[in-house]
């Protein structure tokens, strides 16, 4: 973790960099913000890398990238996924961006640990497989693993697909990750299982917009949610129509850009599973059209921009996955 | 929609304008009845179809949304039907991931001269919608009378 | 029955739309039972079409199909007519009530010069 | 002092004979104000995900609709009457919350959606036990162990206690059987002390003020707090005090209906007028919800600030940026 | 701004009038916001119905008009111009289809009625968002492109070069001629085919403005009307084709004789080098690879050493050229279906049985037998013919054969009957019909000679099935009119096989991106009014591509099909279709998805800058190229922002139309 910081100073010292993308304290131990460093004061004060670094940074990067100087950008694997589909989109100017690959171990969600039925958690330090946590009530422990944010659980790389430098070893990919043993799931429940868990789901939005302007891939100058001259503006989640409309169409606009980083639910007041949405749509293009990952690289054509003239009719649908009778 | 107790669904059909809007019209040469509750719009290819004109649809009331364009390999614009099927596929997908039911939806390809295909098509589409009953699942009743 | 319950009941359990013959005569150019039938098979489907239900189910000739299906086999258009023989049949053996044959009955019924495609084609006659 | 074994809460919600409003938890696992109908429970947790605000400023509400027969136009408003109903277990914060709401929509012009909801409500507030981290309502002179509302109530292991603040609140739960205030003391004991170890219990707000407005308006660490901004609506959504709110149109096909919904000063088309956007970039709309809150509001309204320390922000914001971080970054020296 | 919209129901007669209370329509169409003026009349695409909508137009300042109507298809041309003379944008029209999709369909007039006004005010929704559009130019490349050298492709081909404009012919075959070359009389005249094809062979080898490509395929086509790019494969012949002077000396020494001819339908042999028959187009030997010893084996070499001319070049390889052209034929013309699957009829069982377009080599003088009827198993002479007619013609049954009517079928057999007993009138000739179809000029009364004055036995029933046994074909076949079951014995049997495309159209029609109906025929623009039009614009149907024909249609069709590619290499510009692409640039972020799924590459990116409150700020934005984008709206979806719009198609316009449908 201090090799991080290191090398954050290392970087702007040498002058490779005029700034530092990375993480900064909070008032508890969990409540880190991305931010821009400029200084070495900066980063010595308020620079961390912690289990709690969850917030994917390649989406500032856009801005940043555009601004005048290099950038340092620490990335996560799950980052560096978003990182190279925003490459391939024109979104990000990447000679001013000097990628450093960290690696990641699974980050923790304090809701997680929160979930343990631990309660005022002011402190908290790592013993083996142990997180110690210090609350307004006591010393608790909670097992590291239950700490972990549930899109760790299900971690689908450790591969860091685009770096200058890397930090520790690159990982690989898991393909027994399981991520989507839940999709599989429900599509195996009855289709009036399915409407009544998403219905159960998405009652709850309350169209914060978190999920969408957290998102790497909604990069939209404008969102067509937003735009009032489209006809498509759509402020408030009035009725469950509103729900579906505004999450389903979000979902078909990142198929195939989706990198599956899960910062829509990370980031979800309500904790709706939308990461769900996502894979699903992975899922079926991995099944219907081959294997796709959204920013494992530059050439790929993502699977809605491409054709092939054997595709499987919709009609797939009526006979595919789950037995929706 | 209920008319003297019985219902009638709502049909919009997106047809392409070079096979399906004309195959349409052949049915209609031929004189070839389908129900009335069918409505085309024209559209110039299947790969204008954009997902949000189908909940759009749903939204304002409609019990079934159809797709026709050219069959594959057909299309006028070279290519543009290979890319409706890609996104129809994953876009119905969805939807019955949603617990929506997976009829309401279909694609179906009617070239200009299958005037036939295409009423037996919509007579097969309007009985099967028919039999589902009112969308209630994706419905906003703000929209609903 | 009445004649339209008739032609209804031999066209819905044939399966057979008569109205697609083009009288074209193929069926009957490859009948092998030609000889032996007083309505030849597209004669008979014309009938069919044209509601002559009960005089087909007064003929002989509807036990002597061999149901051999060289007729079905060969029309261009896909008319079928030993279904709507056999469907004529089955009008005629629903009318004789439980008057069925048993299948130990046939040996007995058996002749020599028979051939197998009429015995296949017995079972399924009696059998109903 | 009324006692309640908890055991009888339905009877004694059943016994109201109106509508009931509590914190229950959904099939999530979340917590949320819900009707009381048999077999919905009381949540085990501190407070709600969405403040109680709800219940008299929904997210979403009608207020005419246009409907359109053939070339002429005709208008129906929509002014529901509400019958009384009954608010449970709102946490002080929340409480105090309604005083700020109040002041919005209860002074001239007098708001005739908000009011009709909030003359018909009786509210029952509920003392915390176990305030956590994320908790600052001490800062704003709040005591959670002794919440206001028409009636107050506790919760001990086996019990609840209820006094009454108010005639109304009197009335309410007249019914009920007297109590021993001393386990209603203790508890208060207990949760004071952990109040006041709470990190930002003793948040210093010194120089929030009209007087030093332009001060505060143009520190230069704005840029800094807000760089990481996402311009999401989950501050001011689960904000308890955020009243702002947009008025849209839907057309259903042969009506349009004039709705307000919350808005979000986060949000890029906040205020938007025909001449553009006043607050162009995130940095400005950042600030403003922050200056509102801790320097416009209690301007305006007797030093009151907009802001009640329930922590929502703290535990919902992505980017855990929040109004603490704000008050002591541009704030008074006390916050060390 | 609010419209001012006109509304136009027509009655079109009775056709929409019959089943659409046309008066109602109108009057509660009237109704909807914006409509200042709705009538109903009874022709509105007459002179008079159209004055009657310029004169509203003007009357009632219109500034958006909905005809309910006939199809767009039929009419939207029609109307623009009329709203245009008028002094309205011709795209500030929008027509409701109450004939095709509503009146014709609806027998029920309430049904009728109801949905017309729905379908009316979905036209009003969308006319409200129109927004008046201008067409742009793009400049006619005068060249065109026939497909297929057959006597279609030769007709349009000197149609057009004589009309001054130069044609390229790009034939598969080594020569041109395609199947007529093969025939031997033509009916109902009798003439003989080479006789008046070689002629017309000869003239497009010789018009200048022609250039012929044999032995040749088409391998690409891009762009689009008046602007087509195509990459023409010229096939290895191994000869030079500016050397040989097609004297033939080689393909007489050869050594390898035994390659089956495909000319005479494989019923003799060609050696590997060779030239398909005496009268072809150009005269140059092709050397056959799959045979060709020195190809094959790397020896022999026969050929290379008698060639005076120096022409043979074993190294010769593939060539392509590349051109472009302002119009595309289509002329790739029909085979006889496979017999195979009508084990019936014998045809694998049997060298007698035959089709008739071997009968035709039979009869020819140039054919295998040089014109003597003789039986293809053992050279006799057949003294019972049978003709069987239908054979995979208006087969509706599990593929086996093809739906429609061949056409021509009816009429060569009755040549061949009428040949076969001019000449040996010792014959016996019975033709099974199932119908005689003859409708053609002078058809019936050919056919009427047949079985009058030939004595050809025509009887009106099928052949079931033909056994060969003991060299004799046992022909059993109903005689319907006698109700009799025939056995025949015949010595031959000849197939009037049906026709159907070029196997290869299938493929050129995804390359041209023209509709083609199930049975692989070209879909002519219009089956009345535009039959040699395909709906792909600057793509032209000339010949049996479209449906099956005969000779004297095929070359009215040729001509009739030049004519079309003369008016439009006639004009200088094309007007073309404004619905295009827009993309709106202050909320495009460049990402590339339009570009990726755009067939036509008509989308580019540029940095622009824009002026942001923070300051002047570069993107990445799409570009639309208007002369490329055909407006197809693939890359509309492909954005997922939505700053990709279509006009005359727009998303607000679309969903208009389903709130209004929906309502």
């Amino acid at each position: 973790m201090q090799e991080v910081k290191q090398k954050a100073i290392e970087l702007l010292q040498s002058g490779k960099v005029q700034r530092v993308l990375g993480w900064k304290t909070g008032e508890f131990f969990y409540d880190l913000t991305p931010a821009v460093f400029e200084t070495v004061e900066e980063i010595k004060k308020d620079f961390v890398f912690s289990p709690f670094c969850g917030a994917n940074l390649s989406k500032y990067l856009i801005a940043e990238s555009r601004k005048e100087g290099k950038i340092a950008a620490f990335l996560k694997p799950c980052d560096s996924y978003s990182f190279v589909q925003l490459l391939k989109e024109h979104r990000i100017v990447r000679e001013n961006v000097h990628v450093v690959g960290v690696q990641c171990n699974g980050m923790c969600d304090i809701e997680a640990i929160k979930a343990q039925g631990v309660k005022g958690v002011t402190a908290v330090r790592q013993e083996g497989e142990t997180l110690v946590c210090e609350t307004l009530y006591g010393e608790k422990s909670v097992p590291y693993a239950a700490a972990l944010s549930e899109r760790c659980k299900t971690c689908k790389s450790k591969k860091i697909v685009l770096f200058d430098e890397l930090l520790g070893e690159n990982g690989e990919d898991d393909p027994d990750c399981g991520r989507f043993d839940l999709v599989s799931k429900l599509e195996a429940m009855t289709a009036e299982e399915r409407f009544a868990f998403w219905q159960q789901e998405l009652s709850r939005c309350i169209r914060c917009n978190a999920c969408r302007n957290v998102c790497p891939a909604c990069s939209c100058e404008k969102c067509v949610f937003d735009n009032d001259t489209l006809g498509t503006a759509n402020k408030a989640a009035a009725n469950s129509f509103e729900e579906q409309n505004f999450h389903i169409i979000r979902a078909f606009h990142v198929a195939g850009r989706c990198t599956d980083c899960g910062e829509c639910s990370r980031v979800c007041p309500q904790h709706i599973p939308l990461h769900l949405l996502n894979r699903k749509f992975i899922k079926d293009t991995n099944e219907l059209y081959g294997e796709y990952q959204a920013g494992a690289d530059l050439e790929t054509r993502p699977p809605l921009v491409d054709f092939t003239q054997d595709d499987c009719e919709p009609s797939v649908v009526y006979t595919r996955g789950g037995n929706g009778k | 929609m209920q008319v003297n107790g019985e219902f009638k669904p709502k049909i919009v059909a997106f047809c392409c304008n070079w096979c399906s809007y004309a195959g349409a019209d052949l049915a209609g040469n031929n004189r070839l009845n389908y129900p009335a509750e069918v409505k085309i719009i024209r559209i110039p290819c299947s790969c204008r179809l954009n997902p949000m004109f189908i909940l759009r649809a749903f939204q304002r009331g409609a019990d079934g949304v159809i797709l026709c364009g050219c069959h594959p390999g057909d299309c006028h614009y070279t290519t543009g039907n290979y890319y409706a099927r890609r996104r129809m596929t994953l876009l119905f997908s969805m939807l019955d991931y949603l617990g929506i039911e997976r009829e309401r939806t279909r694609v179906e390809w009617v070239s200009a001269a299958e005037g036939a295909k295409f009423a037996a098509t919509m007579n097969d589409f309007v009985q099967t919608v028919t039999k589902l009953g009112e969308n209630r699942r994706l419905e906003d009743l703000r929209c609903k009378k | 029955m009445k004649q339209e319950n008739l032609i209804d009941a031999v066209r819905d359990s044939s399966g057979v739309n008569p109205r697609k013959c083009m009288k074209c005569g193929k069926c009957t150019a490859t009948c092998p039972a030609f000889e032996a039938m007083e309505y030849h098979p597209h004669q008979f489907v014309d009938m069919v079409e044209r509601g002559k239900i009960e005089q087909l189910m007064q003929s002989k000739g509807i036990w002597n199909c061999l149901s051999c299906f060289a007729c079905v086999e060969r029309c261009p258009r896909n008319v079928k007519p030993a279904q709507l023989i056999e469907a004529v049949r089955l009008a005629v053996i629903r009318q004789q009530g439980m008057n069925h044959l048993k299948p130990e009955q046939i040996p007995e019924l058996l002749n020599p010069d028979l051939p197998q495609q009429a015995i296949t084609s017995a079972f399924r006659k009696y059998r109903k | 002092m009324k006692k309640l074994p908890i055991t009888e809460l339905d009877s004694f919600l059943k016994s109201l004979n109106m509508p009931v409003y509590l914190p229950s938890d959904d099939p999530s696992g979340q917590a949320k104000f819900t009707r009381w109908a048999e077999g919905v429970q009381l949540t085990q947790q501190l407070n709600t995900v969405r403040s109680a605000k709800d219940l008299f400023f929904p997210q979403m509400e009608n207020l005419v609709d246009f409907k359109v027969q053939d070339q002429k136009i005709e208008i129906i408003e929509h002014r529901n009457v509400s019958e009384n109903f009954v608010i449970f277990g709102v946490r002080a914060c929340d409480a105090a919350a309604f005083e700020i709401l109040d002041r919005v929509f209860l002074s001239d012009p007098v708001d005739g959606y908000y009011k009709e909801r909030r003359d018909h409500a009786l509210i029952v507030t509920m003392a915390c036990s176990a305030p956590e981290e994320t908790c600052f309502c001490t800062a704003f002179g709040i005591d959670a162990a002794d919440p206001k509302g028409d009636v107050t109530a506790w919760k001990t292991e086996d019990s609840f206690f209820f006094r009454a603040n108010t005639g109304k609140g009197e009335k309410l739960i007249a019914g009920l059987a007297d109590g021993d205030e001393s386990a209603v003391q203790a508890q208060q004991a207990q949760t004071r002390e952990i109040l006041s170890k709470l990190p930002n219990g003793k948040l210093d707000l010194t120089g929030f003020d009209g007087a030093h407005m332009m001060e505060k308006f143009n520190d230069s660490r704005w840029k800094e707090l807000s760089e990481a901004c996402l311009g999401c609506g989950t501050c001011t959504f689960v904000c308890p005090t955020c009243q702002c709110y947009d008025v849209r149109e839907f057309n259903t096909g042969d009506t349009i209906q004039r709705f307000r919904c919350w808005d979000s000063c986060m949000y890029s088309d906040f205020t938007k007028m025909s001449a553009g956007q006043p607050r162009p970039t995130q940095l400005e709309r950042f600030r403003q919800r922050f200056m509102h809150k801790l320097v416009y509001f209690p301007d305006n309204n007797d030093g009151v600030y907009g802001c009640v320390g329930c922590g929502r922000c703290l535990q919902k914001c992505p980017i855990h940026m929040n109004i603490v971080k704000v008050a002591k970054t541009i704030g008074g020296e006390g916050n060390g | 701004m609010m419209h001012r919209i006109g509304v136009f129901v027509c009655w079109c007669g009775s056709n929409i009038a019959a089943t659409v209370d046309v008066k109602r329509v109108a009057e509660e169409l009237g109704k909807q916001p914006g409509v200042v003026f709705a009538t109903d009349y009874q022709y509105m695409c007459s002179q008079s119905g159209q004055e009657l909508i310029q004169s509203a137009i003007k009357e009632h300042a219109l500034t958006g008009v909905v005809i309910c109507s006939c199809s767009p298809q039929m009419h939207e041309t029609t109307f623009r111009r009329t709203v245009s003379k008028a002094g309205l944008n011709p795209y500030m029209l929008e027509i409701a289809n109450i004939r095709e999709q509503c009146s014709w369909i609806h027998k029920d007039k309430e049904t009728g009625t109801e949905k017309a006004i729905v379908l009316g005010r979905a036209a009003i929704a969308k006319v409200q968002l129109n927004a008046p559009l201008k067409a742009g130019e793009t400049p006619v490349t005068k060249r065109a492109l026939v497909i297929g050298g057959g006597i279609a492709g030769i007709q349009t081909a000197l149609d057009i070069a004589e009309a001054g404009y130069p044609v390229d012919i790009v034939e598969s075959q080594p020569t041109i001629g395609g199947k007529m070359a093969q025939l031997d009389k033509t009916f109902p005249t009798l003439d003989c085919a080479a006789c008046i094809l070689t002629p017309r062979m000869v003239d497009a080898n010789q018009q200048e403005n022609i250039t012929i490509y044999a032995y040749s395929e088409v391998e690409a086509v891009t762009g689009f009307v008046g602007n087509f790019h195509a990459k023409i494969r010229r096939k290895a012949r191994y000869v030079d084709e500016t050397k040989c002077t097609g004297c033939g000396l080689c393909t007489e020494k050869c050594p390898q004789k035994n390659v089956p001819n495909e000319f005479n339908l494989g019923m003799d042999h060609r050696r590997a080098v060779y030239i398909p028959f005496a009268q072809a187009v150009p005269k140059i030997a092709t050397i056959d690879a799959n045979y060709c010893k020195m190809l094959q084996e790397g020896k022999c070499g026969v050929c290379s050493k008698i060639c005076a001319a120096g022409a043979i070049d074993y190294k010769q390889q593939d060539t392509f050229v590349e051109q472009d052209y302002g119009a595309i034929v289509v002329a790739t013309g029909f085979r006889p279906i496979s017999m195979e699957k009508f084990d019936e009829y014998a045809y694998s069982q049997s060298p007698d049985v035959v089709t008739s377009l071997e009968f035709e080599r039979l009869m020819n003088a140039a054919g295998p037998t040089s014109g003597t009827l003789l039986r293809p198993s053992d050279g006799t002479h057949p003294k019972t013919l049978v003709f069987v007619q239908c054979v995979g013609s208006r087969c509706s049954d599990d593929g086996r054969g093809k739906p429609y009517c061949s056409k021509i079928c009816c009429m060569y057999t009755a040549k061949h009957a009428m040949l076969c007993r001019e000449k040996y009138p010792d014959t016996d000739v019975y033709v099974f019909y199932i119908d005689v179809r003859a409708p053609g000029k002078n058809f019936d009364e050919f056919y009427r000679r047949a079985a009058e004055e030939y004595g050809v036995h025509y009887i009106k029933g099928q052949v079931g099935k033909i056994v060969p046994e003991d060299g004799k074909l046992k022909v059993q076949a109903s005689d319907l009119l006698a109700n009799e079951q025939l056995h025949i014995d015949a010595d031959m049997v000849i197939l009037a096989a049906a026709i159907e495309p070029n196997p290869t159209a299938r493929s050129l029609a995804t390359m041209l991106t023209t509709p083609m109906d199930t049975n692989d025929f070209f879909t002519e623009a219009h089956p009345k009014l535009r039959p040699v039009e395909s709906a792909t614009a600057g793509i032209f149907l000339s010949g049996t591509c479209q449906g099956p024909k005969d000779i004297p249609e095929t070359v009215s069709q040729a001509s009739a099909c030049a004519a079309k590619v003369m008016g439009l290499l006639h004009k200088d510009r094309l007007v073309g279709n404004p619905c295009i692409a827009q993309p709106d640039e202050l909320m495009c972020n460049g990402c590339s998805s339009c570009e990726k799924v755009c067939p036509y590459g008509a989308i580019t990116y540029a940095d622009k800058e824009f002026r942001t409150f923070e300051g002047m700020k570069v993107r990445r934005v799409a570009q639309v190229n208007p002369a490329v984008c055909q407006g197809c709206g693939a890359c509309t979806v492909a954005c997922p922002s939505g700053a990709m719009d279509l006009k005359g198609f727009s998303n607000r316009q679309i969903m208009a139309e389903v709130d209004a449908i929906c309502k």
